[in-house]
């Protein structure tokens, strides 16, 4: 489903974030992105979005090389990927409610079906009480599932959660990663950049590690830490 | 078009103005227009009142005397054909002194030492454009039974140029001002778009389109166009009522412009010019923060 | 206050200056100081060319007949010490026809016609001001030897009610658009600080003092507005000449201010506003902001 | 040093994030402050910074009532507190190097003071490779650690941390980690709120659980859990 080709992101600032990534990622995968601070997770996460674009290489998804979109192609491949940002980027002016449903509305989701589809998936993260907050009035967990909640409304087929859990703690983080089991079962294919050593080493999924920029691991099932 | 994705930009457009960047944008849109109209009708009042001194320069063309009295009708059926005449009326040599009485006020003792009327007969001919009233009159002077034509030579070159001067110099400044206005107006939205570059980020990354995004924005800008426009006329009508008002009652001589359609069309352009400047101004500047 | 931190203070507000949203309010105090400028000079040379007009005002006093020359000598000194008056000169009546000749042109025919040379001898009073020419009319007429006074009564009220009309109505509107003006200049600086408003609570929040946060902003609302007030001035500057020249060349006879002298005042004045304006719009915006 | 009386903190939204906390932290302490998403340890961090008053009660630090100050005291009482945010609150005009540089520059610290300190706080949490970039060029880990360079940089009395390893992979956390332990021995009173459990239960540093705003746990040498 989704192949990239030595693929290389060199920032304006001449950083080199990724060097010649190739991968592969089958429809339904769970994959772990796991690296130190600063190894290119985001970078990667924000090419399959096509927030940025690659210096070289190709990126494939479902057949189309996702670089070669047309502008107006770009929202209607967005609407596909689903994804929690490392900062949130919620819109400040809007209430949690508004944030989630703004997903939904872009697609012209009918509006008997918004109103039924975000409770629901705020009932999911356990935000149903703070539905007319507005974000700078919640704790950082509280805006990191708004914004987990967001990615996941529309059902999405791809999901790109970057440090899905950096700001919950373990109970509410277990909560969350079952929901990802559960929409990763029902077909969504599921990449995941994480820190967090224990979700890895007990979900027993595929792990890929980037370091410096380069794929150093790509291991079925594999823990945090490589078997080395 | 969903008639729910309609009610949202609509509902959109109206919370962005609620939005204290909006908000400041509008208090500078008022005002700009505010300046912008003022010196509208101060223009329109200049050239009015320039028009209207230009208007009062009319030939008088003396008659040679002994004329009979069908000569005189034929001189003034011909003088009524000249191109650019507008109108001749005759004025008999008694008529013309009683008027220069009244027109010399403090130097009538001049008249007083006269024994006799030193006037001849003469037309009064008022022209369809006054600035022709050189090549007109040198006509004039040269039709038999005429024996010299009076415009106020020099001083109707004199208060041509001087007109011109002053309505070139006051709609030259009044489209730099204008264009300044629009500067500042554009200069507004810019900043409240650019307050929320973000955000428009934002949204183009959760999947919506260029138009989705650009459509509350571009309603906002119409809004507050619009708005501000017709807040500043509201304040505009009122100013220059008050001061057709003190004019009518203490210089009744001075021609302002009071036709209501003039004022009402003042008006409109103002909106319009709201409307399209607040969506033009939202629609340029949204472009870069538009390319994520 | 350590060297060191001045550097800091200064450096800071240069920086930015160069940001983008300081950018877009450098354009609109630029323009709206251009907007003031001119409104400004036109509003300077409407009151100086109405001063002229005004000053034209003068007293003509005719004589009685058959006065002796220490007469004349005797009423003049005596004019002379009237207060308000500026200046008294004597007019011969061959002196009074030459001028009136001059002065009728195209009604030179009525002198023609006449025998004799109907003018008294007369005094030319120039007044201190104008305005009062009515009393000192009045006072004039009573004086023994004076025959009659003439200052082109009903003209003059006239005049004077136009004159202080439109100084009153370019003043009001001078008034309002430099107010709306300050308005606008002053929204740019609000906006501008309000986009760095989260900026400012950050610098509060690791325990910079109010004074630390604000030097640099009103360093920079200083900058801007002596920056934009110049380069809005040099623009003046070289339109202003160039209407000069203008004017100069085709109607010496309008009296435009060209007095090196006020011209450098206005910019003055200009500057001046923009660095107090661009220090108090800082300081006014900036405070609910430092409340953290 | 720092000791709360009946402290609650009421949002304006009539969300009561605090309710009736006592607290005592003696000088030189490390304090683990637990508790899930939404408990209420950002705002108990957020109160000791006075960035919030509380709606009622006392907190006294150093024998003063802190919210009792002055407007014109504030800054100098931040100055001794160091505080990580969760969301880093850098300012993105400026360099990595400004925005720890602009912690000392507030304090008037001479330029040759600044130039040395600096560059050593950025080589202890591994950023002197980017200090000329701005903060929309880091990592989310990067950024994390550029806060910490800031708020330890003027070494304060009091340090209190929000999330500190939120963004940070467990090998540079454990960096971090001994970083803070450092700082603690030299005599700073750390208080830091995480979820990091792994962190916690091996540091054995006495331990704070709030839940929906109450104390309900303060043990000394506790785990991430309590022993019930
Ligand atoms: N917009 C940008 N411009 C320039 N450099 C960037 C930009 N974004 C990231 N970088 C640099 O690219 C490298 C990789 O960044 P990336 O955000 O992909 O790391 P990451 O693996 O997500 O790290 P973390 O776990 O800390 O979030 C870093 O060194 C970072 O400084
Ligand atoms: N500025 C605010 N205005 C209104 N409510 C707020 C504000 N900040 C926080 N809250 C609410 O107060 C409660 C406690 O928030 P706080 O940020 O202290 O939680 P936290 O323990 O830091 O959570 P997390 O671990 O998710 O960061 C939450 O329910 C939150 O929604
Ligand atoms: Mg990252
Ligand atoms: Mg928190």
């Amino acid at each position: 489903m989704i192949r990239l080709h030595g693929v290389s992101k060199i920032y304006p600032n001449r950083v080199a974030a990724l060097v010649n990534v190739n991968l592969n990622v089958e429809r339904g995968e769970f994959v772990f992105l796991v690296g130190p601070s600063g190894a290119g997770k985001t970078t990667f996460l924000r090419l399959l979005m096509r927030h940025i674009l690659p210096t070289s290489g190709h990126i494939i998804v479902d057949g189309r090389n996702i670089c070669r979109l047309r502008q107006w192609e770009v929202p209607y491949y967005r609407r596909r990927v689903g994804m929690v940002f490392q900062d949130f980027k919620l819109l400040p002016a809007k209430t949690v409610y508004e944030n989630v449903a703004f997903a939904l509305r872009v697609t012209e989701t009918p509006p008997s079906e918004i109103r039924r589809r975000v409770p629901e998936v705020l009932r999911l993260v356990g935000l149903q009480d703070r539905a007319k907050a507005h974000p700078a009035d919640l704790s950082g967990g509280e805006q990191q599932r708004v914004s987990i909640a967001r990615a996941i409304v529309n059902r999405p087929d791809i999901l790109l959660a970057d440090e899905l859990t950096g700001n919950l703690d373990p109970d509410t983080s277990w909560g969350i990663m079952d929901l990802m089991q559960e929409i990763n079962r029902m077909g969504t294919t599921i990449i995941m950049a994480t820190h967090n050593m224990s979700i890895v080493n007990r979900m027993k999924k595929r792990v890929v590690e980037i370091d410096c920029g380069r794929v150093v691991r790509d291991e079925d099932g594999g823990g945090y830490r490589g078997e080395a | 078009m969903r008639p729910s994705t309609l009610r949202y930009y609509i509902g959109e457009s109206l919370a962005g103005i609620r939005r204290s960047t909006s908000l400041m944008s509008l208090g500078t849109i008022i005002a700009s227009f505010l300046v912008l109209g003022m010196l509208g009708l101060v223009f329109i009042n200049i050239y009015h009142i320039s028009q209207f001194i230009e208007s009062r320069v009319e030939i008088r063309a003396f008659l040679k005397d002994g004329l009979s009295a069908s000569d005189i009708r034929g001189l003034q059926s011909r003088l009524s054909a000249v191109p650019g005449v507008k109108r001749v009326s005759f004025i008999s040599r008694d008529e013309g002194l009683k008027r220069l009485k009244a027109q010399l006020q403090d130097k009538r003792f001049l008249l007083d030492v006269m024994e006799e009327n030193p006037l001849p007969d003469a037309f009064d001919i008022e022209l369809k454009d006054p600035r022709n009233v050189k090549s007109i009159a040198a006509t004039i002077s040269r039709m038999p039974g005429v024996d010299e034509v009076n415009y106020g030579q020099g001083f109707a070159e004199t208060l041509f140029t001087t007109t011109r001067f002053i309505l070139i110099v006051s709609m030259g400044l009044f489209a730099i001002i204008a264009s300044l206005v629009v500067f500042i107006i554009g200069n507004a939205v810019r900043l409240s778009i650019f307050a929320r570059r973000r955000e428009i980020e934002i949204m183009k990354l959760v999947g919506a389109t260029d138009w989705f995004v650009r459509w509350p924005f571009l309603l906002e800008g119409i809004m507050i166009g619009v708005a501000g426009a017709g807040l500043s006329c509201a304040v505009l009508v009122v100013l220059y009522q008050t001061c057709l008002d003190y004019v009518g009652s203490g210089m009744p001589f001075l021609p302002l412009v009071s036709d209501p359609f003039v004022i009402a069309a003042t008006c409109l352009a103002l909106l319009f010019a709201g409307a399209v400047m607040g969506a033009t101004a939202s629609w340029v500047f949204m472009k870069r923060h538009l390319r994520v």
